[in-house]
């Protein structure tokens, strides 16, 4: 970020005379601007898209009336919500209830900061960029504990208490499905990894195809994925026909917009981590991005990197749609029996195999031998 | 240094102490466990500043969403969650904030007195570095650790388990009724 | 314009931003026509997106409930206005009150009108939420009427009333909404 | 940014902590004060190993620190736990019955 | 079973517990009881083998103007018939003894009948309004019940 | 002070279920004792739908009856409407001509798979997976088709008579009949792959609230819900009425299949079978169908002679027992309806004991109550 402040200073005069610091206060703030309204456009549209596929999912037709062909559904939604009245009931934690849905949507939103758009497309590189991500995640369970807990609902409190051990058990497998990625390109940051898919072999680059293991990793990785974000069918936190509404039962207007827009943030950031450490993130295959001028070459690899991160939404939603739902200790189960060992089985696969063939994948060993 | 390094600092500080303080002071447990979620962010804000980016996501990761939600549980398990209140009795106020005042002072005096041979912090990613003095210089302490987390493990699921004893005595009482 | 008298909504408090304007007096003398314009342009929009996001209760007692059901399914699908259901009251803007209410329910569908948030609507659907239907005059425990308990906007006739109906009674209730103020002058 | 400015504010929470444990008579509550001294002492290490030395030796420690806390904080709950199932309360005072 | 080899064994175990049998216009045929015997005679007719009506298909109060009637309407899933119990009850005095530990079914239909009659059925289980609210007042299905003009406060 | 031995660490919660909650079928109110996310009690209370429809019966004519018995059951409207006819011509003896009986048993059958898709539609939303709900409902607005074709009507149909039905059915209606079946039939095979044999579908299913077939006969239970217990018992078949002897169809029973016998995938199992069933029958029923009239003459304002009658026929909620007693007036003296659902939930106190939260909306849909059947 500096180093584009001073890159900014240096080619704009005007700013000659500005404290490097405040340039890049102003462009930290600007970048974070970008990043929410990205997100909130995203999570609108999302929302969007969801009833959408829904609709022809379900043999019927989605919103279609508001705006042309229904395109402005989500603005109608949104502006209702904020203008809704803000009910706290009367016997809830006020300061709490109020505080929680902040929390969620902090914990969605802050992971954005790290998603590798595009080759140069990244609000901050950072060196820790997976571990971040994961870090911050983890502010969503104090605040569905807390909203569930402060609303003096019972269905919330069971909400908030399935979410809670829901999303601590299911970090432990997603981060070690993640690992894999990890090791290949040897660095947490998100643009390494990203880069370490890259190359000429195209498709087989991608650490999907890299080995057995990886490719098993990564289907780990997406079902844990959607078991902590919330997701159908491990949609138990809120699940609408056991527990009302869940953990966000008590929640009206903007306060249950946040919640809401931060189910959709997190969708997308399972999809985004999906692409950019499986499925080869921006790189555009048996191609170099960097060749290009910056503009074409950001625009290029953003476009490739949307619609692989949108393809996984899709799927997101194709399943929410089309399986039942766990119960809760099944729930439980399947991420300390089978998620938490499966994973770290494949992870000691990964070891191994970059142990014993040297960081080499199949395709690259493949590729090798025809020289 | 100038400029946002050290109004970041300022910020993170009073964030921490501030947050700090109103964990020993708020009445309400679940309050006092906001407020140390805000301690934590604080700290991990200061580490930043410190060049620790590691550690600082270890310490939301860890702090954040692993101790505080067990902490939250745990006042959730120990109150009558049902009834809305959680209360957080005090006892010893004065003589213990004497103490700590006095603590403090002497604190801050050595350690403003101290003359430290301070050289230039330099930042630089310590992941790698980490990782590596883990597994060479410091790996008997990590295997170490790694044996306490798994006591600590067996331990806790050992203690939490329904006593079956108890449960069986429990069952021939209902027999009885 | 102003707030259809006819139906039994209390004029709705302003959304809580615009609290203050909405317990103005009339709009200051000082106030050209673009004043009104503007305002006018904001209520368009503010009514557009209540009008277009009706998100309602899913709370069916008797048989209208089903047709509810079959209009927000495959055939008639309900999601094309933007209409969704919502489990629990505090997330719905709409109740549809589907069915037959008997005494023992009466103070429950109060209380669930009560939970809902401003502003919120009532559509009454079906005989027995108009009158109580073909037992009014021999049962001694439906409610001859949900209005008698709650302000209803609209009525929609019929044992069960059709798909049709309803969605025509929920278009009425975005004609209703479109001629709401909730700027500036009071009616 | 310097060492001592550090120092103080790590001492301040180590007071908090302090007084903390001292005070409450609810367990977990006491455990929140082991966490903010434990805090405390992280900031310590950090710092130090900032501005006093080359070596990641502190953050080394830090990272220690953090597992201890953990294993520390799942045990604790755990013993809250059986304590409430057998005295009904998480109050330390309650916790006498070895007192001699 | 014919209702009349049925009433028979009946009238030959419990005799004058048994009344009559009413058979004209009735399908099924009940068998007139008296109402203080009818758990014991529910319970021959559960676990004779020959009858062995397990399944308590309805019961039912019937207010006759003049008095009460409780109405069983039984089945036997293993030899595939159904006969008719009843027991007339004075109006004043409406009780019998349960046959919820008989059969386990009854207990709602006897609820209901507790409910919407004031038949009171002694020894059972749960005894409580099923249908209407705790605090309404009456029994609606007595043909002499006067339709209340307020329920909390609505006009009914 | 006191050291507590028993084991029971956490307190117990009460939570109401209902009357408002999106998966209890309506207005039914379950009181949930729960220890976390165990049950350890779940109380239903009824009577938020209670109308009053056995006064209402006291109250009117026979013929002035039907539309209510609509708004007994009316998911399954047609069968209530024909039970309540079958009653009433039981008790005053009349005959029906052979063509009435034919629609009634079609409209009926038609009805079975309408209500049954219902059943499986928002079993399956119950169980959070919403899509095959609007599957069903898209088949069952082609049932509703059909029946609107007949009568006019889309739900509460008012379509039976006292010595007949209200109508002949139009021309074309037996051809619309037979192409719905053609269509329908291939989509049970569809939800089958779809939803049926899903493996987390059955994992919440199988296993999940068993109920042994003696204590099913003792509580009660009937239609499907007695079926999924493996008691091969149908009225249909065992009790024959109307012109049920006449076709050939199997008793669906349960069958263990994907776990204990008499649990919730096989009172679910149960029913998808059961609209097989009755498409067979249909299937017959169209093909054998006689011409002629399709009422008998009765007066509008008629008196039954003096006399007590209980009628029982297989709705798709179990059996609806009417037991009517004329006295000879143009109202009945005392009519109760005895309904699946009534029954049904007199066991749910039991078998949900134990069990969890999730579960509870899975017996609950597995029984497939609907609540003016419980509360009338």
């Amino acid at each position: 970020m500096e180093a584009l402040a001073i890159s900014l200073v240096n080619a704009v005069p005007l700013l000659a005379g500005v404290p490097l610091w405040t340039v890049t206060l102003l462009l930290m703030v600007a970048v974070a601007a970008v990043i929410l309204v990205f997100a909130l456009t995203f999570e609108g549209v999302g929302s969007l898209v969801l009833r959408k596929v829904a609709g022809d999912i379900q043999a019927r037709i989605g919103p279609n009336r508001v705006g042309p062909n229904g395109m402005l559904q989500f603005l109608a939604d949104g502006v209702k919500l904020v203008l809704k009245e803000d009910i706290i009931p009367a016997n809830a934690d006020r300061l709490l209830f109020k505080l929680a849905p902040y929390f969620v949507f902090v914990g969605s939103f802050a992971a954005f900061v790290v998603v590798p758009f595009g080759v140069g497309l990244i609000a901050a590189d950072l060196n820790i960029g997976i571990y971040y991500v994961m870090a911050v995640t983890s502010l969503v369970v104090i605040g569905v504990l807390l909203a569930g807990w402060a609303s003096n609902n019972k269905w919330a409190l069971l909400g908030g208490m399935r979410a809670a051990a829901q999303i601590v058990s299911y970090e432990i497998p997603v981060g070690m499905a993640l690992i894999p990625a990890v090791l290949i390109a040897g660095s947490l940051s998100l643009q390494d990894i990203v880069r370490s898919q890259g190359g000429l072999l195209g498709i087989f680059g991608w650490n999907l195809f890299h080995n057995p293991f990886t490719f098993f990793s990564f289907f780990l990785y997406f079902t844990a994925a959607q078991a902590e974000t919330n997701q159908t069918p491990f949609d138990l936190p809120e699940a609408e026909s056991e527990l009302v509404s869940g953990y966000n039962v008590e929640y009206s207007g903007i306060r249950f917009g946040l919640f809401f827009l931060a189910e959709f943030g997190d969708m997308f950031i399972v999809a985004a981590l999906a692409t950019a450490c499986f499925l080869g993130g921006w790189n555009v295959p048996f191609f170099h991005v960097g060749t290009l001028p910056w503009i074409w070459g950001n625009l290029l690899s953003l476009g490739v990197f949307l619609t692989k991160a949108f393809a996984m939404v899709l799927i997101m939603m194709w399943v929410r749609w089309t399986l039942p739902r766990l119960r809760v200790d099944q729930l439980m189960r399947m991420s300390w029996k089978y998620l938490v060992p499966l994973t770290f089985v494949n992870l000691l696969g990964v070891s191994l195999w970059l142990l014993v063939f040297r960081g080499k994948g199949i395709p690259g060993m493949i590729a090798s031998l025809f020289g | 240094m100038s400029g946002p390094a050290d109004f970041i600092f300022y910020a993170a500080a009073a964030m921490t102490v501030g947050a700090a303080i109103l964990v020993a002071i708020l009445p309400n447990i679940l309050y006092a466990a906001v407020a140390l979620l805000f301690s934590f962010a604080g700290v991990a804000g200061l580490y930043v500043l410190l060049s620790a980016d590691f550690l600082a996501a270890t310490q939301i990761l860890v702090y954040v969403g692993g101790i505080l939600v067990l902490l939250l549980f745990a006042v959730f398990l120990s109150n009558r969650i049902s009834d809305g209140k959680t209360t957080n009795p005090t006892h010893f106020r004065l003589p213990a904030a004497a103490i700590c005042l006095v603590l403090f002072g002497v604190l801050s005096y050595a350690a403003v007195s101290t003359p430290y041979a301070v050289k230039k912090g330099v930042y630089l990613p310590t992941t790698a570095d980490i990782g590596e003095l883990l597994m060479t210089r410091y790996l008997l302490p990590f295997e170490v650790a790694s044996v306490l987390l798994l006591a600590a493990l067996i331990g806790a699921a050992l203690l939490s388990r329904p006593d079956r004893a108890a449960s069986v005595k429990g069952e021939m009482e209902e027999g009885k009724r | 314009m102003s707030p259809d008298p006819a139906h039994g909504q209390p004029p709705g408090p302003g959304p809580p931003p615009a609290a203050p304007l909405a317990h103005g007096s009339a709009p200051s003398p000082g106030l050209g026509p673009e004043a009104h314009v503007m305002v006018g342009n904001a209520d368009l929009f503010v009514n557009w997106s209540r009008k277009s996001s009706l998100w309602y209760l899913l709370f069916a007692t008797a048989c209208c409930g089903i047709e509810l059901m079959q209009a927000g399914a495959s055939r008639y699908d309900m999601d094309r206005f933007g209409a969704v259901f919502r489990a629990t009251p505090r997330q719905s803007d709409l109740m549809l009150v589907a069915g037959t209410i008997t005494h023992k329910m009466a103070d429950r569908v109060k209380r669930l009108y009560d939970q809902m948030p401003e502003p919120k609507y009532v559509i009454s659907m079906g005989s027995c939420a108009n009158t109580g239907g073909p037992f009014y005059k021999d049962s001694y425990c439906v409610v001859k009427g949900v209005d008698l308990l709650i302000p209803v906007d609209v009525y929609i006739p019929g044992c069960p009333p059709r798909p049709e109906a309803l969605i025509d009674g929920i278009m009425s209730l975005q004609k209703i909404i479109m001629r709401k103020k909730n700027f500036g002058a009071k009616a | 940014m310097t060492l001592d400015k550090l120092l103080v504010i790590a001492a301040a929470l180590f007071c908090c902590g302090l007084y903390t444990v001292m005070t409450r008579r609810n367990a977990v509550a006491v455990l929140m004060g082991v966490e903010l001294i434990l805090n405390a002492t992280n900031i310590n290490f950090v710092a130090f190993s900032f501005f006093l030395s080359r070596v990641m030796g502190g953050q080394i420690f830090a990272v220690f620190v953090i597992v201890l806390a953990a294993a520390e904080a799942a045990v604790a709950l755990a013993i809250f736990l059986r304590m409430f199932s057998t005295t009904g309360t998480v109050e330390v005072d309650a916790a006498d019955q070895l007192k001699g | 079973m014919e209702a009349q080899v049925l009433f028979d064994t009946l009238k030959g175990k419990f005799g004058d517990a048994v009344v009559e049998l009413q058979g004209e216009g009735c399908s099924p045929a009940f068998v007139v009881v008296a109402p203080a015997s009818v758990q014991e005679i529910a319970r021959f007719l559960r676990d004779d083998p020959a009858l062995s009506f397990d399944s308590l298909m309805c019961l039912s109060g019937v207010d006759y103007k003049e008095k009460f009637a409780v109405a069983y309407h039984l089945h036997s899933m293993k030899h595939r018939h159904a006969i008719g119990m009843k027991a007339f009850l004075p109006r004043e005095t409406p009780s019998l003894p349960t046959v919820d530990d008989v059969w386990p079914a009854a207990n709602f239909h006897e609820r209901e009948a507790f409910d919407l009659f004031g038949i009171v059925f002694e020894g059972s289980k749960d005894l409580r309004r099923i249908l209407l609210p705790e605090d309404w007042e009456g029994h609606p299905l007595r043909k002499d019940y006067k339709y209340p003009d307020f329920y909390h406060g609505i006009k009914v | 002070m006191t050291i507590r031995t028993d084991a029971l660490p956490t307190q117990e919660m009460t939570i109401n279920m209902g009357p408002q909650h999106p998966s209890t079928h309506g207005v039914l109110r379950v009181i949930l004792t729960t220890d976390g996310e165990v049950v350890t009690r779940a109380v239903p209370d009824m009577g938020y739908l209670h109308r009053g429809l056995e006064k209402i019966g006291e109250r009117v004519t026979y013929a002035q009856y039907m539309p209510f018995t609509d708004r007994l059951d009316y998911l399954a409207a047609m069968n209530c409407n024909c039970a309540w006819a079958w009653t009433v011509e039981k008790l005053a003896k009349i005959e029906v001509p052979a063509r009435a009986e034919y629609l009634r048993v079609i409209v009926c059958e038609l009805n079975r798979i309408s209500s049954h898709l219902i059943a499986f539609g928002s079993y399956t939303a119950d169980m959070g997976a919403f899509t095959p709900f609007l599957y069903a409902i898209r088949e069952r607005e082609r049932v509703n088709d059909l029946f609107e074709m007949l009568c006019g009507n889309r739900l509460t149909y008012n379509y039976a008579r006292v010595g007949g039905v209200s109508g002949d059915a139009p021309p074309g209606f037996l051809e619309k009949t037979k192409e719905f079946l053609d269509y329908f039939e291939p989509k049970l095979d569809e939800y089958n792959n779809l939803i049926s044999y899903n493996k987390i579908f059955v994992h919440r299913l199988a296993n999940v609230a068993v109920i042994p077939a003696e204590e099913a006969v003792a509580y009660g239970l009937t239609g499907p819900n007695l079926r999924g217990s493996g008691v091969p018992f149908d009225l249909r078949k065992d009790e024959p009425y109307s012109v049920y002897p006449k076709f050939d169809f199997k008793v669906c029973v349960g069958t263990g299949e994907r776990g204990t016998l008499g649990d919730c995938f096989d009172r679910y199992m149960v029913r998808i079978n059961e609209m097989r069933e009755s498409v067979k029958i249909v299937r017959q029923a169209v093909a054998q169908i006689p011409d002629g009239p399709v009422r008998a003459k009765v007066p509008r304002l008629f008196k039954p002679p003096v006399g007590e009658a209980y009628f029982r026929s297989e709705c798709p909620r179990g059996e609806t027992g009417i037991y009517l007693i004329s006295d000879g007036t143009v109202n009945p003296l005392r009519l109760k309806i005895r309904t699946g659902s009534f029954v049904t939930m007199n066991i749910f106190e039991k078998v949900t004991r134990g069990l969890m939260i999730a579960d509870v909306v899975a017996v609950i849909g597995s029984f497939d109550i609907i609540l003016p059947e419980i509360d009338r």
